[in-house]
């Protein structure tokens, strides 16, 4: 397999891994793009990532398919995940569209820049492949490593500085100083009476109802749902169940089963 | 000897400066200075005098040239001086006339605080009228001529505190400076025409013909009239007349002395000098003689209904320089007599308006005539020297008047035709009036019972004879009045004094001198006789009458004012609303408009700058790939 | 090399510009005097400059060359003739004047101003201005004087809007907002003129391969240099813009009322009296040399709104409620003269033209100082808000009446030499012209004596009744002015011993000949 | 199959990241199409590197991982940063940029 990489045209399983695989990181690029929640798009990314390791190596990039698998794939999505979770999810989730007519000229630029890559790639007049076999022939990645030293080396010498810069940039970024007293109970209590909402504490879910699972908002004595009682996570999700309408008919059932047992109803007037 | 010639000027100049720059200090003796430097000027005009009558005739023109003022090109404008007969006799009457009513002012301003700025003036004034008629070149003139306009300015307007004062002040400088845009008309002309406008290459020496008359008769026309137009706005003729009238506001001794004697008459010396233009122009020298009798009929008419002493002695004036003006229109044969009637005119006009001031001076500054009357009893010096006057100027015979305004008048008839009949007849229509109007000023004012009244303080006027250092200066004006024109006219004195510069010819009259004189009495007779019928007879009522249309017309200058008031003040104030509006609103609007529209396109533009990152990404996009579409087509093409 | 006397006269008032700055904070006073000695050692080497001047020498004398954009062929090029050697004169002798007049015009306890050093700010600022125009009257190099032109704007901007005249009739609010729209205003008109300009400048530069006015004159004359008609008319139409938004010319005019109604008046006398005479200048030195055929294609229009500008000009005047204002639209009518005899294209129009700058600068110096110095004592700006002020204050009202009529142009003061110069040279081409130039002199008499009426005389108003006369700092900003106007208005030969023979160049330049009068005179 | 179609591929993919990024709200997701925009670049490489069979295109892919991770590093931290003040992911929330 090492041997053909050389050739001009490649070989029939290449053509179909290209092909299946090939359709695969598309759909998977798609789907980073259109799904809703952020954790599927990551998810979708990081088969399309896998993909392309796989057609690292089908181009004789074995070292760097191995590194797109274990630092793309495992750590930089990983890291990404994280952030997710961190991040939480929010309306920006929404894939509906708030600036006027953004999305319409996106995907025109989108396509008229792909119609111009294609275009230009077409016409670029690509006649031989030299292919690795030469390149990779004292193991490929010795061959990296001997341009990483040499030729390479200032640059390579660079990009370490630009990791540790990075690292304690993100630091930086993150650590957040205490650069004032944590406000006590009382003083947190006068705010709220200062800024006039919310002066007692927020009620808890499921006040007033049968239910207290977090996703059920309490209900307010004239038996409409608050929201607030609901965690803000769960809202922007829109996970809330609303029991407003349950407990109304569960009472009229209530109702209903203790007439019967109770037997104020007249099955024979019922029956008549 | 011909070096004193600046020092006539100089004389009064250093007088202006050290009383206008010296402050406070000078407060004290402020008029002792004036006074005493425009003595000087005048002692040195005699010695002069006395050294020009040493020479022949020939020789009498004295120049001295100082330097050179502008030089560009080849126009040039000297500062230097022509000293001949017409300017000696100027600078005498001018320094004569001028230094007497200096001394008179010591009186009559006397409690003035202000009066060291009032001889100050004076002096500018007396330096500004040397310049005038000594310059030897037409642009130097033109100094002289604004800066007495500037000296009357200041002088009319010298009571500023009072309104009418000041806008008086503002009138006579506006209308005169209409005036002075003809003056520099026509040396814009004779500059482009001749290359010179200096008398000496121009108008010519005795002996040495100029170059004025070579030019065609159409420029030396429009130059003729240019220079009218300047001697009517300096002279009060029509249609430049209305600012005399109301030049009144000025102190007393000022409209003596500027407003009668002297600048006035700026505009006959003008055209007196410009013989020979005028000589080579007959039809400018046909308007100047219209101007001239349509100006004295004007103004005799106008001092006719005048109830205010002094502005029925200004419609006098402007009647009397008409005279002066039409002689002068008549060529040759009026110049010597325009300036023989300017000088005699000079006298018993500066008389008379003394002689009303120290009226004035007695009666609490009151000027209307109907509150005068029976005032011979208290104030004998006055009434004598106006008497005097009033004599000379109706031409009584035998006094300055009669010599003087009978030559104009057969000088007009002189000039023959059907011009000759309407012009003497003007003149001889413009005595009976005058007549008239003088006889009313005497009968009111010094006849007929006291009609004076207190005024608004309840302070009784006493009428008193003036202080001597105002009788004085009168008497002597009357001396000159009653001899003056006698002196000039026995043996032709005067004419042969002036010839040589004016030139002079005698007409050839269809009317005997004699038949003049005769028919200039009778009218005297008549005139005078009708206002001594109408004011002697019968009591003067102490508020005027409606009058008749004629009267209450004559009242109000002949509407004339109102016409200006109409068309020019209210027009303009018209126009320079509406073009401040059209500035703002067309032209700044333009550019504002410009800068809104600019500013308008902007704010679309910003719309686009929403500060969504996402926004900007597109357009980034959209760059890239019109700079890749770019380079594809540069590669392809 | 000799010692680069004009380039020390421009550098030296820009050094005393960021010495003024650095003057600490609390030495407000020692900041004044620094800028005032600053401006009088100015003047001292504009004087050496003009003794060393010979009238008679080489056309363009002092000159200094050096390289500094080679590429381009950009020179540091200095060189006076007559007229811009007069004009270097008459910006170093004003200055000492305006930093005085301005003594207290930056006080922060005056203005209530909570500026960062405002004192030090406003005299760096002027001493900034002096510098560049006195290196624009000297650059003989198209973009030098390109540079500095566009560049005073800058200090001029914060001039008008940083230090504007506090009374106002509505109150501190409206005059914050009326002098930022002035600012702004005067920034933009002019910027939109000096960029047309720089097109062109850049134009001049493709066609003539240099920028050297010198070279280009010389390269023309000589007929190696070949400019297409149309070619040479739009250049020129380029700097005439410019130059007719500067002076400024009908319809380009209303910068000018804004800007010196909003700022002190040294700094109204800053713009009209000093700045606005580059425009004027730079038309008669690059528009007549650089474009002698355009300029004459094109002199018909511009004589016609040259006339629409002293009419108009005179006539606005006369209608103005605002007594800078009216000072401003006097302006624009001496503006419309200077350029009448600027295009007049005779001897006696350029003269005067040239005359007329100086003249208009130091009287309306004058009348603008006075008038400032009288607006100060009453706050307002209103004509209607005085009267009687001769009354109470004889002197101010004296000096200004003498500042009104060389404004008026009287004959004995300075400016009536120059105006009737430009009447003579624009009569003797264009009769028509001439006359109804000459109306002009009738409107100036209207709007100056109206002014000095309805302010200094009548019945003395409560408001001004305890105003003070002048004090022996203004009386010093204003005597020699007023010595000046009638020193030169009795004795012009020192200036046009100078001026005359760069007008004839100019002359030659254009290739036109006065007309000849039509009767010689005999001698 | 000619391997030219792996430079399509890499374009297409390099597209839709590049819309994804245009489209998407959720800064996390817009990261993710970026580095996906990244990945396609780095496909393109590898396959240049094939093409003139020598190994200095993967060695560029190689410094382009390094680049992103870092730049992930900082991005997220950025993001972490910006949620921790604003309480949104979103990238319209942060319009400063306007007037």
């Amino acid at each position: 397999m090492t041997a053909n990489l050389a050739a001009y045209s490649t070989s029939t399983g290449e053509a179909f891994q290209f092909w299946v695989l090939g359709t695969v990181a598309v759909i998977g690029a798609l789907c980073t793009v259109f799904m809703r929640k952020a954790v599927h798009s990551a998810l979708c990314l990081a088969g399309t990532m896998i993909v392309l390791a796989v057609f690292y190596l089908a181009n004789g990039a074995y070292f760097l398919g191995i590194v797109q698998i274990v630092v793309y794939t495992g750590a930089i999505m990983m890291l990404f995940l994280f952030v997710v979770m961190l991040v939480g999810v929010t309306a920006a989730d929404s894939l509906k569209e708030t600036i006027k007519g953004q999305r319409w000229l996106a995907l025109l630029c989108g396509l008229g820049f792909g119609i111009l890559l294609f275009a230009g790639i077409g016409h670029a007049s690509i006649q031989d492949f030299d292919g690795l076999a030469k390149a990779n022939a004292g193991g490929n990645v010795e061959g990296l490593a001997a341009l990483i030293f040499t030729k390479y080396v200032f640059a390579f010498e660079i990009t370490g500085a630009l990791l540790i810069t990075a690292t304690i940039g993100a630091m930086v970024l993150t650590h957040r100083e205490r650069t004032e007293r944590a406000r006590t109970q009382r003083e947190l209590s006068e705010q709220r009476v200062r800024e006039g909402k919310h002066v007692p504490p927020l009620p808890a879910p499921g006040v007033y109802a049968r239910h207290n699972a977090v996703d059920i908002a309490g209900l307010l004595p004239d038996g409409t749902p608050s929201e607030l009682t609901v965690s803000k996570t769960l809202r922007d999700r829109g996970q809330i169940r609303d029991v407003s309408a349950d407990a109304l008919r569960d009472l009229k059932a209530l109702e209903q089963r203790a007439e019967e047992r109770l037997e104020r109803t007249k099955p024979e007037e019922a029956s008549k | 000897m011909e070096n004193l010639i600046a020092l006539l000027i100089a004389a009064p100049l250093l007088g202006a400066a050290v009383l206008l720059c010296g402050g406070r200090r000078l407060d004290a003796v402020g008029q002792w200075i004036g006074t005493v430097l425009a003595a000087a000027s005048f002692v040195v005009a005699v010695v002069l005098f006395a050294d020009m009558l040493g020479k022949s005739p020939e020789d009498r023109t004295f120049t001295q040239h100082l330097y050179s003022w502008i030089a560009v090109g080849n126009f040039r404008a000297d500062v230097g001086f022509q000293l001949d007969q017409l300017s000696m006799t100027f600078v005498l009457l001018i320094t004569g006339v001028g230094s007497l009513i200096h001394v008179y002012s010591i009186g009559y301003m006397e409690h003035d605080e202000r009066r060291r700025r009032f001889f100050g003036y004076l002096n500018l004034f007396l330096a500004a009228m040397l310049l005038l008629v000594l310059a030897d070149n037409y642009l130097l003139l033109y100094v002289g001529w604004e800066g007495v306009g500037l000296a009357s300015y200041l002088l009319i307007g010298f009571w500023q505190h009072k309104p009418s004062a000041a806008t008086a002040a503002k009138k006579a400088f506006l209308v005169n400076r209409v005036g002075d845009m003809g003056l520099s008309i026509a040396i814009m002309l004779m500059f482009t025409t001749f290359g010179t406008f200096a008398f000496g290459p121009l108008l010519g020496t005795e002996g040495h013909p100029g170059i004025a008359g070579d030019a065609t008769e159409g420029k030396l026309t429009a130059i003729g009239l240019m220079l009218l137009l300047a001697a009517c706005g300096k002279s009060a003729q029509v249609p430049l007349q209305s600012w005399l009238g109301d030049a009144m506001e000025g102190p007393t001794p000022v409209s003596a002395l500027i407003h009668a004697a002297t600048m006035v008459t700026a505009g006959v010396y003008l055209i007196v000098r410009s013989a020979a233009v005028f000589n080579a122009a007959p039809d400018a020298q046909l308007v100047v003689t219209v101007v001239g009798g349509v100006t004295l009929l004007f103004g005799a008419i106008v001092g006719c209904a005048k109830d205010d002493i002094k502005k029925a002695l200004a419609g006098s004036t402007m009647s009397q320089i008409g005279y002066m003006v039409l002689a002068a229109g008549l060529g040759p044969i009026g110049y010597v007599f325009a300036i023989m009637h300017l000088v005699t005119h000079g006298f018993f006009k500066a008389g008379l308006f003394l002689g009303a001031g120290s009226v004035m001076h007695g009666m609490n500054d009151e000027v209307d005539m109907r509150k005068f009357g029976g005032l011979r009893k208290y104030m004998p010096v006055t009434f004598v020297t106006f008497g005097l006057g009033y004599l000379a100027i109706i031409g009584f015979p035998g006094l300055s008047g009669f010599f003087s305004k009978d030559k104009i008048i057969e000088a007009a008839f002189a000039k023959g035709g059907t011009e000759g009949w309407i012009l003497g007849g003007v003149a001889l229509l413009g005595a009976a009036i005058t007549a008239y109007y003088m006889t009313r000023v005497m009968i009111m004012t010094f006849f007929g019972e006291k009609r004076w009244q207190p005024d608004a303080e309840g302070h009784e006027p006493h009428p008193h004879e003036s202080p001597s250092s105002m009788t004085i200066p009168m008497i002597v004006l009357a001396f000159g009045s009653v001899f003056a024109g006698g002196f000039f006219s026995i043996g032709d004195r005067f004419l042969h004094w002036l010839e040589p510069v004016t030139g002079h010819s005698e007409g050839d009259s269809p009317v005997s001198a004699l038949t003049v004189t005769l028919a200039t009495m009778v009218l005297l007779v008549v005139g005078a006789g009708i206002a001594y019928l109408q004011y002697g007879r019968s009591s003067v009522p102490v508020t005027a009458p409606r009058g008749s249309l004629l009267t209450r017309a004559a009242r109000r200058d002949l509407y004339q004012d109102d016409f200006n008031h109409v068309v020019l003040v209210r027009g303009g104030e018209h126009l320079t609303r509406s073009l401040v509006y059209v500035d703002h609103t067309l032209v700044d609007g333009v550019v504002n408009g410009t800068a809104a529209s600019v500013g308008g396109l902007s704010g679309r533009l910003r719309k686009l700058q929403n500060g969504y990152a996402r926004s900007y990404a597109v357009s980034m996009f959209g760059g890239a790939a019109i700079l890749v579409a770019a380079t594809l087509l540069m590669r392809a093409v | 090399m000799s010692f680069p006397l004009l380039t020390a006269t421009a550098v030296l008032p820009a050094l005393g510009a960021i010495a003024t700055a650095a003057v600490p904070a609390a030495r407000r006073v020692a900041a004044k005097w620094l800028a005032l000695l600053v401006s009088l050692g100015t003047l001292a080497l504009a004087a050496v400059t003009l003794a060393r001047f010979d009238p008679d020498g080489a056309r363009y004398q002092l000159t200094e060359s050096h390289a500094w954009i080679p590429d381009f062929g950009v020179r540091y090029q200095l060189g006076v003739d007559g007229i811009g050697v007069a004009l270097v004169a008459l910006t170093a002798l004003l200055m000492p004047f305006v930093i005085l007049a301005g003594w207290h015009d930056a006080d922060p306890h005056e203005t209530g101003s909570r500026r960062w050093r405002p004192t030090q700010g406003f005299f760096a600022l002027i001493l900034a201005v002096e510098a560049m125009v006195i290196i624009s009257f000297e650059a003989t190099d198209v973009f030098l004087f390109y540079i500095f032109f566009e560049a005073m704007l800058i200090p001029m901007y914060f001039l008008i809007g940083g230090f504007g005249d506090r009374a106002h009739e509505h109150g501190d609010e409206a005059a914050a907002t009326q002098r930022s729209y002035a600012a702004v205003k005067f920034l933009l008109y002019n910027l939109v003129g000096g960029l047309i300009m720089l097109a062109a400048v850049i134009g001049l530069y493709v066609v003539a391969g240099s920028f050297s006015l010198q070279e280009i004159v010389h390269a023309r004359a000589d007929g190696s240099l070949h400019m297409a008609t149309s070619t040479e008319r739009w250049l020129f139409l380029g700097f005439f813009f410019a130059f007719a938004v500067k002076a400024p010319l009908w319809p380009l005019h209303t910068w000018l009322p804004n800007a010196m109604g909003e700022a002190t008046a040294p700094v109204a006398v800053l713009i009209t009296a000093v700045v606005d005479k580059v425009g004027t200048f730079a038309m008669l030195r690059f528009c007549l040399q650089l474009f002698p055929e355009a300029s004459k294609w094109a002199t018909p229009a511009i004589l016609v709104l040259a006339l629409i500008s002293i009419v108009y000009g005179a006539l606005l005047a006369v209608g103005q409620r605002d007594i800078k204002r009216l000072v401003a639209y006097a302006s624009i009518s001496h503006f419309g003269f200077i350029i009448l005899g600027i295009f007049a294209m005779t001897t006696q129009g350029q003269s005067g033209a040239t005359l007329y700058m100086v003249n208009h600068g130091i009287s309306t110096a004058a009348l603008m100082l006075v008038a400032g110095f009288l607006i100060s004592r009453r706050g307002s700006r209103l004509i209607a808000d005085y009267g009687g002020v001769q009354k109470v204050a004889p002197v101010l009202a004296g000096t200004f009446l003498i500042g009104g009529l060389a404004t008026l142009s009287l004959p004995g003061l300075a400016p009536f030499v120059s105006e009737f110069l430009v009447l003579v040279g624009t009569f003797t081409r264009y009769p028509v012209v001439g006359i109804i130039a000459t109306f002009g002199i009738v409107l100036a008499a209207l709007y100056t004596l109206v002014l000095y009426q309805r302010t200094m005389t009548g019945p003395v108003k409560a408001e001004v009744a305890e105003m003070p006369d002048l004090r022996v700092r203004e009386l010093l900003v204003v005597a020699p002015l007023i010595a000046l106007l009638i020193f030169l208005g009795v004795y012009p030969k020192p200036i046009t011993d100078i001026v005359n023979p760069a007008v004839k160049q100019t002359m030659s330049d254009v290739q036109k000949k006065d007309p000849q009068p039509e009767v010689e005179a005999a001698k | 199959m000619n391997p030219v179609n792996y430079l399509y591929l890499a374009a297409l993919l390099f597209t839709i990241g590049a819309t994804g990024v245009l489209i998407r709200r959720n800064a996390i997701v817009v990261f993710m199409c970026i580095e996906l925009m990244l990945n396609a670049c780095n496909l393109a490489f590898v396959v240049f590197s094939r093409m003139h069979g020598n190994l200095d295109g993967q060695i560029i892919a190689f410094f382009t991982m390094v680049v992103a991770a870092a730049e992930v590093v900082v991005g997220l931290a950025i993001i972490v940063s910006l949620f921790r003040s604003r309480h949104s992911a979103s990238v319209d929330d942060a319009s400063l940029m306007k007037l």
